[in-house]
């Protein structure tokens, strides 16, 4: 034992507690303990009477521990560690003995009740007794944020962000910001035009003296800790100067290269220097290297040769800079489900199959077919669509079993502009629930079967094949217990959403976990659902789980509420629990080092040393180290062994 | 060590709980009510990563009748892949504590989650009712003096 | 085969030239026909050198030994030392340089490859065909995959296999892969170790699996093992040998607590020790199982713990078996290669989930 | 008392020995070794060559609990000593090396300050001896140290092996109450089988064995060479373990320890383990400093132990010449080798000495 004077407080919680153990007797047990020199029993120990209680047994014993028996460390640790240094003892002078949620309240013989939590207050009262008085370690902050995406989410959060006077780096993977949002027609269920939505913010960002836009660029590295990241970047070469386009198209127009354009999903074709789409921020062409006949050695040159300005430089590298952040928001967005795994719909096989994002470009003014819907086999006008749902989702055995959450609202969407269009044409959809919670929701759907006369058949399909020049549908009906063949002149598929391609990386880039489909985890999945387990780095959009544009945008805002909150406070503070190295006994075999999940531990001259502010007291260094040459600030495998003790002490 | 012939034998079970999930698995048993039998005491670890094997054979030499060791689930741990090292290090505990002939029951690891109270408390009537069965532990325990 | 000639040769002409400051051999000891480590640093000190079945040492141990010193006297060393090496004393030397207790460049490697020979089982000869008492041998040599047993009055020829170290039999790798220079057959595709010793040797870990056979039971396992553990006299031997033991404290010592001025008695009385002092067999438990652990993706199957024992017992079976685990769920082989994160600092998705409720 | 023991009423002998504990020489899991035997069984023999562990932990065994201690309600130590009543014991087949390393024993927990642990329990231990018509180990060397393969002291029987019969003589009184429980089995020897016994003696005298050299000239020459660079060289190979030590029949270093079984309240045991001059924490200190940090040291110090200090205190030297710490090196230092070739280096320059 460690020489403190230790009271022992126990808790009725009402009768919570007391209704089952015997609170009297657990303190006369723990009075017997080495070190214990007063115990007592109260009513309600988080109450104030209970807390000024404690305050003047720690004053009038000269305690220099206090272990409070009582409810789970998860409500009231902080409650009784503040009420300790209000006294004037360390934080850590403080434990929580958790009696009610795993002993009260889950046995009901009082007798074998109050031996556990006699035993239990004993592990506490033995992880108290070498406990040192720590105080929490200090850091600067860095008030600037890194937004990872510049999607809908990345950009309603940076503008955020900078609006509240922070600083923000937003960093996009691809040539032009927007995201999926700027691929989409008219969104449910106002319809209005989400490019007409979405362009006004995008110039915004582009202009905002607060916001660093990189496009073309990916994070590389993280490291640092919540305040202070370092982050590395790699920009790809910008072949085109995006201050020297005047967007002539000049340079496009002799571009001998002709190949799917991504933007437009595969639906038209583009050359290897051309815009994404005229609204694309920043407001240049891009030279796709990867599509161009060659750099190095220039083997065509002749973008080059026509361009005015002078914009097009074949020489430029790709370049990495290392930035400051204090947090970063990640809004990495999704992808739809991957098209190979799904051959019985014939997508990728069926020309006139396509999915649901291929759909809006369809129906987009800006689109390839400038908003007639066109089906890309002969580009004809259908007359009769059939639309999928639940493609993918909802499908544990084979494929995602999660809801996707937005396709019952899109595809409702779909159909209605479709009836628009062609007004005597005919859509069906096929469907399992119609989900459409959500403020208008469930009147657009009503809409679109009432009014728009769209037909809705409850069931799967079974078969999808190309006949003639008409796609052949077969399906049930699950209402009607009947069988449907359908032959439609395009079929829309509503994909499962998924994690976009990047995020398992990104993930392990940050040090963020992702649930088991693969989205970002968020911290908590009620009380913190826009902060990862790792402090300092918040999730927006998709990324983190199927959602819609609104939710979406309330995402990325409290991301950046969360983020606004952090970086407020002037100094940081950090868990003092850390990783301790006894150099003596460290023979610097890397162990720890690899353990580590945080990069918190790195070899000098031979030995291991912690940076305090990257540990966050795991201790897995601990068990493997097989030196005993780490240990965790108290957690250490002295009071381990105490505390098994003290549970098996006859 | 003595024992009464008379009184029923009562399991004696250290339960190490990773604080993020199977401490709050257990926290949610409570709030839940779900009752359980009270013969597990549990310690609770930053992470299922940190036990060392140190400690649960420890805790049979002071005389434990089984030890377990719970965690996040695969993927879920709060500090990512804490138990993914545990899991492949109490393996070889385990697999060592029935190479030299301790009953397998003995030792016992589970993956319970914050939401999961209900499965906590099995997990712990489990263990107990397959440890009845046992007896007390003497194999590896301390004989003083 | 190799011939001693061209083991002095290579050794005197390290030495000679500069190029190690000492190697670490066998010799002939003064206590029969048994090797002995021997450290030589002079040139004419080659000749002494011998290779036979009784160089069971492991001798990475004096590459521990000799940082250990150097550690305490602040030499550098400017030059490498060379060392002896089989197929389990270069696997050794693998675990320190992953475990960076050593550098490449620090040691020269000259590897004797056991691949047609392996070394003697003196107990093996008590009782056997031969009935040879191991006090009354003079000598022991290679030939080809037989030994040669001299006593003064006799000399017997026996299959090598039949009175060969358990380990020697379950070796997977008798040649050492990472070497400077290499004495003795390479492993040809043409001749697998299996033929060339006339398919007598055993499969890994059969001492291992003839244990589980006949010990099937929990309750069988545990007649043996606290038999086995109740022996133990704590001499610590197995801990002494052991080329993975290198601690600056073991758990069972307290040698690095060290007081200053203002260390108080409770601070003293507070050492935290896991396991006493007294050979108990909670306490021996502890310690073995505990040594088993640490050893685990560590221990590369010299065998030497067990050969060591004086009250015999088979500590190989615990390493064997935290070795075969390690390799059959966890695909991990120590001793393999420097680069991979050791075998409890990393793990696999697909590592064994099913023993988890 | 002189009688003889036919080698097939052995037995009958150990079963006549109803108020003792009687263990004989006996393999078990691959080791000899000191077991508890009944007596009747038939086949009981002593054909055994020296056991691995010596029957030193008859009295010095290597766990010792001196007291328990507690607390009491009130918060006060108290002790609860501990003092062994162990029963009768005889030891078979005891070698004179192992015997007379018995009174090196008695000498140290016996004469300035009695142990009394060591004393209750060598109250009650006979040694019955059994005479090496040859050396049972090729390391042997007993009489370089001032022993006898037919030495007697220590022991409290002799048996003396005539190939079907022994000539058992009562060394002691303790020896002769042995040999009385025991007269049904025992004959009357006479002339010839005494005269038989001597020839062996002779014999077993004649027979080679490792020598120390200049045995009386050992303990000023180590002593001389306590500085010599040998130590560290000769120490080269060793690894540090404690089996030279721990096999030995004469070490008898222990450490003490508190084993603490609870903190609340304090409750545990004080005892001796035996302890080795070869483990590198033997002579740490609490502040750090180690006076015998390196294996050169140690080495010394357990040879000079053996052939000087003990010398200079008591008249002999400790080693008996068993050889267990040569034959059981796991790296083949040899403890004759050792003082040969210190005292060698140490030794005055003269032709004489050559």
């Amino acid at each position: 034992m460690s020489g403190k004077r230790i009271g022992v407080f126990v808790c009725h919680c009402g009768n919570n507690i007391a209704g089952t153990v015997d609170v009297a007797r657990v303190a006369s047990a723990l009075a017997a303990e080495n070190g214990v020199v007063c115990t007592s029993d109260h009513a309600y120990m988080c109450s104030d009477p209970g807390q000024t209680a404690v305050i003047a047994a720690i004053k009038e014993n000269a305690l220099d521990g206090v272990v409070v028996s009582c409810c789970s460390p998860n409500l009231h640790e902080r409650t009784f560690r503040e009420n300790a240094k209000a006294a004037g003892l360390n934080g850590f002078d403080c434990e929580v003995a958790n009696i009610r949620e795993q002993c009260a309240w889950v046995h009901r013989d009082p007798g074998e009740a109050t031996e556990k939590a006699i035993r239990i207050s004993r592990v506490a009262l033995r992880r108290l007794g070498r406990n040192r008085p720590l105080d929490p370690i200090d850091t600067g902050v860095t008030r600037r944020v890194l937004v990872v995406g510049a999607g809908i989410a990345g950009i309603q959060a940076s503008l955020d962000l900078a609006a509240a006077g922070f600083d923000v780096l937003l960093v996009e993977r691809q040539a032009t910001i927007g995201g999926r949002m700027m691929g989409l027609s008219e969104t449910f269920p106002t319809l209005d035009c989400s490019q007409c939505v979405l362009s006004p913010r995008m110039v915004e960002v582009a202009r905002h003296p607060r916001i660093t836009l990189m496009v073309s660029s990916e994070v590389e590295k993280v490291s640092g800790y919540v305040g202070n990241f370092q982050v590395k970047i790699r920009r790809q070469a910008a072949y085109v100067d995006p201050d020297l386009c005047k967007l002539c198209d000049d340079c496009a127009q002799v571009c001998p290269v002709v190949v799917p354009n991504e933007y437009e999903l595969g639906l038209s074709a583009r050359r290897a220097i051309f815009m994404p789409y005229p609204q694309a921020i920043p407001a240049s062409y891009t030279l796709d290297e990867a599509s161009c006949l060659g750099l190095n050695p220039v083997v065509c040159g002749k973008c080059r040769d026509v361009c005015e300005t002078g914009a097009i430089a074949y020489d430029r590298k790709p370049e990495t800079v290392v930035e400051q952040v204090g947090a970063v928001v990640v809004a990495t967005g999704f992808d739809l489900y991957g098209q190979q795994r799904l051959g019985e719909y014939g997508l990728g096989e069926i020309e006139d199959v396509v999915d649901g994002l291929q759909f809006e470009r369809l129906c987009s003014a800006s689109g390839p077919t400038k908003g007639k819907i066109l089906r890309p086999s002969d580009h004809r006008a259908p007359k009769e669509v059939v639309f999928i749902q639940c493609v993918g989702s909802r499908d544990p055995a084979r494929h995602c079993a999660w809801c996707s959450k937005i396709c019952c609202m899109y595809t409702a969407k779909h159909a209605k502009l479709f009836k628009h269009q062609v007004p005597d044409g005919r859509a069906y959809v096929f469907y399992i629930d119609i989900r459409s919670g959500g403020k208008g929701y469930e009147e657009f759907v009503q809409g679109v079967m009432e009014e728009d006369e769209v037909m809705y058949l409850r069931g799967r399909v079974s078969r999808v094949y190309q006949d003639g020049d008409k796609v052949r549908v077969f399906g049930t009906d699950t209402l009607s217990g009947q069988n449907v063949e359908i032959a439609a002149d395009l079929v829309v598929l509503a994909l499962a959403m998924q994690p976009s391609a990047g995020t398992a990386t990104i993930a392990k880039t940050l040090k963020i976990s992702r649930d088991k489909d693969g989205f970002l985890a968020e911290a908590h999945p009620k009380l913190r659902p826009v902060e990862s387990v790792t402090a300092g780095v918040f999730l927006a959009g998709t990324a983190q789980g199927p959602k819609d544009i609104p939710e979406t945008v309330a995402q990325a805002s409290a991301a950046a509420a969360k983020a606004i909150g952090l970086l407020s406070q002037p100094r940081l503070s950090h868990a003092p629990t850390v990783a301790q190295v006894r150099p003596r006994l460290c023979t610097g075999c890397r162990m720890c080092v690899d353990t580590c999940p945080y990069d918190a531990i790195r070899l000098v001259h031979g030995k291991a040393v912690v940076t305090d502010v990257l540990c966050e007291g795991c201790g897995s260094c601990v068990a493997s180290c097989l030196r005993a040459a780490i240990q965790v600030k108290n957690s250490t495998p002295l009071q381990m062994k105490e505390m098994i003790e003290s549970v098996l002490r006859v | 060590m003595s024992e009464d012939p008379m009184t029923p034998y009562e399991p004696r079970i250290v339960a190490f709980l990773c604080k993020w999930c199977s401490s709050a698995g257990s926290d949610l048993a409570g709030v839940s009510r779900i009752q359980y039998p009270a013969n597990a005491t549990p310690i609770t670890v930053m992470c299922s990563g940190s036990v060392s094997p140190q400690y649960i054979l420890t805790a049979f030499r002071k005389g434990a009748d089984g030890v377990l060791v719970s965690g996040c689930h695969l993927g879920d741990c709060h500090y990512l892949e804490g138990n993914y090292l545990a899991r492949r290090k109490l393996f070889l505990v385990k697999e060592l504590l029935e190479f030299i002939g301790l009953e397998p029951e003995r030792f016992r690891m589970s993956w319970v989650s914050a939401a999961e109270g209900a499965k906590f408390a099995k997990v712990i009537t489990d263990f107990v009712a397959d440890l009845r069965p046992l007896g007390p532990q003497h194999k590896l325990q301390v004989q003083r003096p | 085969m190799i011939n001693p000639a061209e083991l002095h040769t290579r050794v005197r002409d390290l030495l000679e030239g500069g190029q190690v400051r000492a190697v670490i051999g066998y010799r002939r000891g003064t206590r029969g026909w048994a090797a002995e480590p021997v450290v030589i640093d002079r040139p004419e000190e080659a000749q002494d050198l011998v290779w036979d079945p009784s160089c069971v040492h492991n001798l990475a141990l004096y590459l521990v030994q000799d940082r250990r010193r150097r550690g305490a006297l602040g030499e550098p060393a400017d030059q490498p030392i060379g060392i002896l090496a089989k197929g389990c004393d270069a696997r050794a030397i693998v675990v320190l340089m992953q475990e960076n207790y050593l550098r490449r460049d620090e040691v020269y490697i000259i590897g004797l490859s056991c691949e047609s020979s392996g070394m003697l089982d003196e107990h093996k000869l008590v009782g056997g065909a031969a009935g040879i008492d191991p006090q009354d041998l003079e000598a022991v040599g290679f030939e080809g995959d037989q030994f040669v047993l001299s006593s003064p009055h006799q000399q017997w020829r026996m299959p090598a296999a039949g009175v060969m170290a358990d380990r020697c039999l379950e070796c997977r790798n008798p040649c050492p892969k990472v070497h400077d220079t290499l004495l003795g057959n390479e492993p040809t595709e043409r001749e697998p170790r299996g033929q060339a010793r006339a398919g007598t040797l055993s499969e890994p870990f059969a001492e291992l699996q003839r244990f589980e056979r006949t010990a099937a039971s929990a309750a069988a396992r545990w007649d043996f093992w606290s038999r086995q553990f109740d022996r133990c006299i704590r001499c610590f031997a197995c801990r002494s040998v052991c080329p993975m033991c290198y601690c600056e404290e073991c758990m069972v010592d307290s040698i690095a607590f060290t007081v200053t001025p203002d260390t108080t008695a409770q601070e003293k009385a507070d050492r935290l020790r896991w396991i006493e002092r007294s050979a108990s067999r909670s306490d021996n438990i502890g310690y073995h199982l505990t040594r088993a652990l640490h050893l685990a993706g560590r221990c590369i199957d010299c065998g030497e713990c067990e050969r060591v024992c004086p009250v015999r017992i088979p500590l190989r079976l615990l390493n064997t078996k935290m070795e075969r685990e390690s390799r059959e769920r966890f695909g991990y082989e120590p001793g393999a290669s420097v680069e991979v994160a050791a075998l409890l600092s990393s793990f696999r998705d697909d590592d064994p989930n099913d023993f988890i409720r | 008392m002189e009688r003889i023991l036919d080698k097939g009423r052995l037995g009958a002998w150990v079963a006549a020995l109803a108020d003792w504990t009687v263990l004989a020489p006996a393999l078990q899991d691959g080791i000899w070794a000191y077991v508890p035997v009944a007596g009747a069984e038939e086949g009981l023999t002593l054909g055994h060559p020296n056991t691995v562990q010596p029957p030193k932990g008859q009295s010095f065994p290597q766990r010792e609990v001196f007291f328990s201690f507690d607390e009491t309600e009130d918060g006060k130590p108290r002790l609860t000593p501990l003092v062994p009543s162990p029963a009768n014991r005889v030891v078979l087949g005891v070698r004179p090396c192992d015997g007379r390393a018995l009174t090196h024993l008695d000498r140290v927990f016996g004469e300035e300050a009695p142990d009394a642990y060591y004393q209750a329990r060598r109250g009650t231990l006979a040694y019955v001896g059994l005479a090496c018509n040859k050396p049972p180990s090729r390391h042997c060397f007993c009489t370089s140290v001032g022993g006898s393969p037919f030495g007697e002291e220590g022991l409290d029987v002799l048996m003396i092996d005539l190939s079907d019969r022994y000539l058992v003589r009562a060394l002691t009184p303790v020896g002769e109450a042995l040999m009385t429980a025991g007269q049904g089995a025992l004959t009357e020897a006479g002339a010839d089988d005494r005269a038989e016994a001597q020839q062996r003696r002779l014999a077993a005298l004649a027979h080679p064995q490792r020598t120390v050299a200049k045995p009386q000239a050992v303990p000023q020459r180590l002593k001389a060479g306590f500085g010599s660079a040998l130590w560290e060289r000769l120490a080269q190979p060793c690894i540090g373990c404690g089996i030279c030590t721990f096999l030995c029949p004469t070490c008898h270093c222990f450490d003490i320890n508190d084993e603490v079984a609870g903190q609340s309240p304090v409750c545990g045991s004080r005892v001796r383990t035996w302890d080795s001059c070869q483990f590198p924490d033997f002579t740490m200190h609490s502040s750090g400093h180690n006076p015998r940090a390196d294996l050169g040291a140690r080495l010394r110090q357990r040879v000079c132990h053996k052939f000087q200090y003990f010398f200079e205190n008591h008249g002999a030297f400790q080693c008996t010449g068993c050889g267990r710490c040569i034959t059981a090196c796991p790296v083949g230092i040899d403890i004759v080798t050792v003082v040969n070739q210190v005292a060698a280096e140490a030794a005055p320059v003269q032709p004489a000495d050559c």
